[in-house]
């Protein structure tokens, strides 16, 4: 359900947007992309001494007390200034597992800026998380890992993988560093202009030791991992779409034609504020998708996570289409930052379940 | 991390759900989920049950009868009354006339007409539009001239729900045709049963009457019936609109016609349609964005944060969200619904749910397509959004 | 394919338009709803006398060598009339079963005006026209006719039903008069405020050579009257649909609110050019419809038809809407004719297949 | 009944089909049935093979080098080579300059000129839009000042489509700063060597740079390039918008683009999907009812009765529906669209059809956000609809 900020969280919200406001306009965000990373290692040191990797994560698993609410006040502020930091890739996915699987140690090198982690999760043909194709088989002492990951967030500059693959027959989570031999790491360029790798481990070896996860522990921890991912793609979204939208209403109130500012045209003035409208309801489905992370999981919240991803990316998109149509010309140019928006939500919108993912789902635990 | 959800208030969720489980007629409720139109005394009943329990007035002040309801309270009355299936509380007298009466009424007037609405005795009607003043309130004409102890109304209301059961209207009237139109309106109660008022039922087109022209014809109001000061009339109407709107999400009857839509399926055997699965499915991702959205405002209002155009974001997706599910009701009628007659709905009312309901259902589609003009019409709320949310 | 009129066409036009400009107007549309029969007997026959009844039908059947293109300009004319007289379910429906069964002798009676007829062949259980659960027995030297009908348009009136049901396992189409024994005509309200019946048959009586049609004959016969009355249904909401774009039209250039004619508002103008869209493109799916039924029956042509009726029905129903949101309060009203178009729109979207029905059939014919 | 479909116009069609089969370079289709964005030689060599059948300009008077096409033949030889797979034939030229300089040019114009783009040897672009004249074209600001036998022109012309590899432009300049906005305006004919000329490429979001500012600086033009007479461009710039729009319902590539829908669907096992059927099936239905209309809207233009703002109708919905399909595209790739990089598209055209088009069809997606801001936006187009078809 809906909820207010403690003055703790509030506080985290202004430091947040306030440093991004200082260290984030368009030419440095360009500049961060350019990158070998695709993002700024500098700003990814900075946020860690700042405490952002660590807020989300409670005192007892290292971090500083926080939970799904500081993470979605840094995943909005983040996506309100279009970072290109991957703070889902290597922040939310890798210290959700980090963090369910009781990897402490891992977590505060995470939290630190220490070591960049990053989740090898998805796969190009199978459907479930929980079903990975992948497999670990017996070799020597240790175990050797076949197969082939797609669209590992932050895997581009990961020390370390976390991979998802079947042990025995049963879903485990293994710990692999990524510069041992038969890791195969090809970065690609993803659509919202930063990068991304497919992963292929051909007889990558590990030690039993770096199973983190196994038995009944692992699937709970990948399905925590996919909740939190949720959220946190509803939040940036909701973030992306207020930069789209408060850039587009300052454009209504600039933009002069026909003698006009265009703001003062009906037709117009009813389309932004069908935007407001679409916003105002996303900022509030995303309170609930975090509101619900701190529900037991199950069905319920499975229903909610669901509807909040369709319910957000519905309404972020509809705002991204109006921006780039409501500037007209200079919404298609690379140079506004308009279609940096629109790619980001869309991008965010096919990730950890697409409409169709998560209709389906509704549609089974429908009540 | 707060939320409106304090233990306090899920207890008083819990007491209006037992109330009305106890005390709701059967027959009134069966009226209601099979979206027959209710008569008069239906609503009255009802409310005589709610003027006993102290809950009719709940959100006003104790002084004035009420229960100090917070918004919070007020709101989750409102959606366990409707989700039980309870009829639509007339808001003309508790929600409208009442605050203004007692926000800036006299002592006089609190004493006279206070206690005839927290005791359910005086059915009240809202005279506002008029035919040449719909959505432009200011442009209306209804003239009221000072005669010593009396104002003359002359003038014609239009769109009076419910002005045909009604004892006493609240109108604006205009006092000084000098001046500009928003100044010179003045904020009447008058009593319907003054000679010189006629009252003209409109037949709308689901076939029943609720709605009526009102006519004035030198009738002689009483100047003490004149709320606050004269033309300042337009200063409590929109105290009084900003009332209205903020109930205007209804989730509660929203969530209560997808429950029928799942029975009306079951039975014409089409609930395992996956068109209709996903239509369910995304109609209850809009709900939880307008519940959402309802209990977000609800917490601006408790915390003193609300900046006044959250009504209209509740305005423009309530009664948007409620067309769509009630049309698509009919669409799952299918033809069955193209057997459709308010006389008999209205002479079988008392008939099993099964036998009404597609009637019902069709009688409630075609009437909820008012909301999304009433009220303010919904384009008068994005122009409301567009200036006072975003400055434009 | 779009076509145009020929002058013969477009004289029938002009004459339909102004004999129900010269009958029709609001008053009169409300007291020949008040007839008994829910429309006027003395128009009816009028409209025989003034050759509307045959004009749709070829000279070999007896009809005045028009074919579809004539019955859709009535059919246009009327739905913009919003005329209460069944041409639908007593011209339409009954004239393409006589035609196509060869009945000429009743067909010429229904083309006078002599008779009344209407078409029972929908019923409460049977999704499928082609499968009544109506059947017709032995009995003496003739049949006996058991079932229920539904929905029967015209039947409050009309002489003679022309009944489908199985005959020896198969389809047959039965004449019964209305009058015999065993049939219990049940006349209803319809939402579009008109008449229409169910109708139980209970041991009706009728002889061997009143069977119109059977065997692989009464298939064809029926599918090619729902093709009919598709393309009827098509052109009659898109007369209803012009009518409300019209009166909307004229009461945004009437209506003054704020100080000034509502129709200078650009988010009304931008409104009013969706409607003027959508009108134009019901205008060419319903000439589209009537174009098809030129084309042998089969797959194609179901095609074509369905995207038809999903396309004007949805394009009528969004003018529908529309026109009662922009005219406020007054069209909500049953003084003014904007809810009797609105309800005829929607009864003709849910008559002869609503969305769901021809959404599944384009979906099974999908090339 | 008449219909459009003659049998001469039928087995027109077959012809240009049949040449397509035989003549389209397979390298090009593959280019255009991938998404991928085209060279300018991609576009030369096509246009060439066009221009030696003498189809270039087939809607051309046959004095001026065309066919005489109907408007119905230049519907179906646009949709035919569309549906085949050829690349979009470049308008600037053919569609939009040569037609202006035929009907309102000079003799000398006519020869120096028309040539040129018959034979493709002359790569034109359109100067109209301005950084601050964009909808409203009336407030164009680019100066041309005549100097004796030339045209000083300075100022900016923005959104110019491939002007980078343009050899001409044709502009519209203001002649007289003190005639009211739409007066004043010239129509001027641009070699793009002339010093002064600074073309800038602009980036768009799908990560290629189609479009350009050009940059005047006391570029001196011969006044025997300004078209028709000075201070009259408006009405030439009208006459040409309707032609650019005629076009604008682009049926073909659509139906090209659910081609492939379907077979992108097949490949990743959606396409048993009910909600991918459905989708589809709309998408048909809009299709269809858009040919319809365009049908016709071409047997009014060859009926003489048409009335001028059906263009903006197919305008509205062509652009709409292809952006909708063109985005839906990407919704059946799945996260397989998020492997995004325009770079390594563009190093890669040639790859076999599976390996790039899914890089293809994003590309194609977010390019199709620019044809309902292009050519007069849908807002502008609802506007003349407002005005011109139903007078408001």
């Amino acid at each position: 359900m809906v909820f207010s900020l403690t003055p703790e969280q509030a506080m985290l919200q202004e430091s947040a947007s306030r440093f991004l406001g200082d260290r984030y306009d368009d030419a440095a965000r360009r500049r961060f992309r350019a990158e070998d990373a695709g993002f700024s290692l500098d700003i990814w040191q900075e946020i860690a001494r700042l405490g952002w990797l660590g807020s989300g994560f409670s005192e007892q698993r290292g971090g500083f007390g926080g939970g799904p609410i500081e993470t979605m006040i840094l995943m909005e502020a983040a996506g309100n200034a279009l970072m290109s930091e991957p703070l889902l890739g290597s922040m939310v996915l890798p210290g959700s597992v980090l963090a369910e699987a009781g990897s402490y140690d891992d977590l505060a090198h995470l939290i630190e800026g220490k070591s960049l982690f990053a989740v090898a999760w998805d796969e190009p043909e199978q459907p479930s998380a929980l079903e990975p194709a992948t497999v670990a088989e017996p070799c020597g002492d240790g175990l050797a890992i076949h197969g082939e990951k797609k669209l590992v967030l932050g895997g581009q500059i990961a020390d370390v993988l976390l991979v998802t693959a079947k042990l025995d027959g049963r879903l485990a989570i293994l710990r692999v560093q990524s510069d041992v031999g038969g890791v195969d790491v090809r970065t690609h360029r993803t659509l919202d202009g930063g990068k991304a790798a497919n992963v292929r481990f051909d007889s990558a070896r590990i030690d039993r030791s770096d199973v983190l996860a196994s038995g009944n522990e692992a699937p709970a921890v990948v399905s925590e991992m996919l909740a939190r991912a949720i959220a946190a793609a509803c939040a940036e979204s909701l973030g992306a779409a207020r930069n789209l939208h408060d850039r587009t209403l300052d454009y209504l109130k600039l933009r002069v034609q026909f003698g006009r500012r265009i703001g003062e045209f009906q037709a117009l003035q009813h389309r932004m504020a069908d935007m407001f409208i679409a916003l105002e309801e996303a900022q509030s489905l995303s309170m609930m998708a975090t509101a619900a992370l701190e529900e037991p999981n199950g069905d319920h919240r499975d229903r909610i996570l669901s509807a909040a991803k369709i319910g957000v990316m519905g309404r972020a998109m509809h705002i991204g289409r109006e921006a780039i149509q409501l500037h007209g010309g200079v919404g298609m140019t690379d140079e506004l930052p308009i279609g940096d928006g629109y790619k980001r939500i869309k991008s965010l919108s096919l990730m950890f379940g697409d409409e169709d993912f998560h209709l389906d789902r509704m549609n089974s635990l429908a009540v | 991390m707060t939320t409106i959800w304090t233990p306090e208030l899920r207890a008083f969720r819990d007491d209006v759900r037992a109330f009305c489980e106890e005390n709701l007629p059967a027959d009134i409720r069966l009226k209601v989920l099979a979206g027959v139109p209710l008569t008069r005394p239906d609503h009255m009943r009802w409310q005589d049950i709610l003027a006993g329990k102290g809950w009719l007035v709940g959100f006003w002040p104790r002084a004035y009868g009420g229960c100090d309801w917070s918004a919070a309270e007020t709101y989750v009355f409102q959606e366990e009354t409707t989700s039980s299936g309870a009829p639509w509380l007339l808001p003309f007298g508790v929600n409208y006339v009442g605050p203004v009466i007692y926000t800036y009424g006299s002592t006089d007037q609190k004493a006279e007409h206070l206690p005839g609405i927290t005791s359910n005795e005086v059915f009240w009607c809202q005279g506002y539009s008029e035919p040449n003043a719909g959505s432009d309130l200011a442009g209306l004409k209804t003239r009221a001239v000072r005669d010593g102890e009396y104002y003359i109304v002359n003038g014609t209301k239009i769109w009076t729900t419910m002005a045909h059961w009604a004892d006493w209207i609240f109108c604006l009237v205009r006092t000084d045709a000098a001046a500009v139109p928003q100044r010179g309106i003045s904020f009447l109660l008058i009593d319907l049963r003054t000679r010189g008022v006629t009252i003209q039922p409109i037949k709308s087109i689901e076939g029943d009457s609720h709605l009526n022209q009102v006519f004035f014809e030198d009738v002689r109001v009483p100047a003490r019936n004149l709320v606050g000061e004269e033309n300042k009339g337009w200063t409590y109407a929109k105290f009084l609109l900003g009332h209205e709107r903020v109930l205007s999400a209804e989730v509660g009857k929203a969530r209560r016609y997808l429950r029928r839509i799942k029975r009306l399926a079951a039975r014409n055997g089409k609930n395992n349609s996956p068109r209709l699965k996903d239509r369910l499915s995304r109609f209850e991702v809009d709900l939880l964005a307008l519940e959402q959205t309802t209990l977000r405002v609800l917490g601006a209002i408790l915390a003193g944060e609300a900046r006044g155009h959250e009504a209209s974001v509740l305005k423009i997706r309530g009664s948007a969200i409620l067309q769509q599910i009630s049309d698509f009701a009919v669409d799952v009628l299918g033809t069955e619904a193209l057997s459709y007659d308010p006389e008999w709905l209205r002479e079988n009312a008392g008939m099993p749910l099964e036998e009404i309901e597609s009637m019902g259902v069709v009688s409630e589609a075609l009437y909820t397509r008012a909301p999304t003009i009433w009220g303010g019409s919904n384009e008068i709320q994005r122009n409301i959004l567009a200036k006072h949310a975003l400055g434009l």
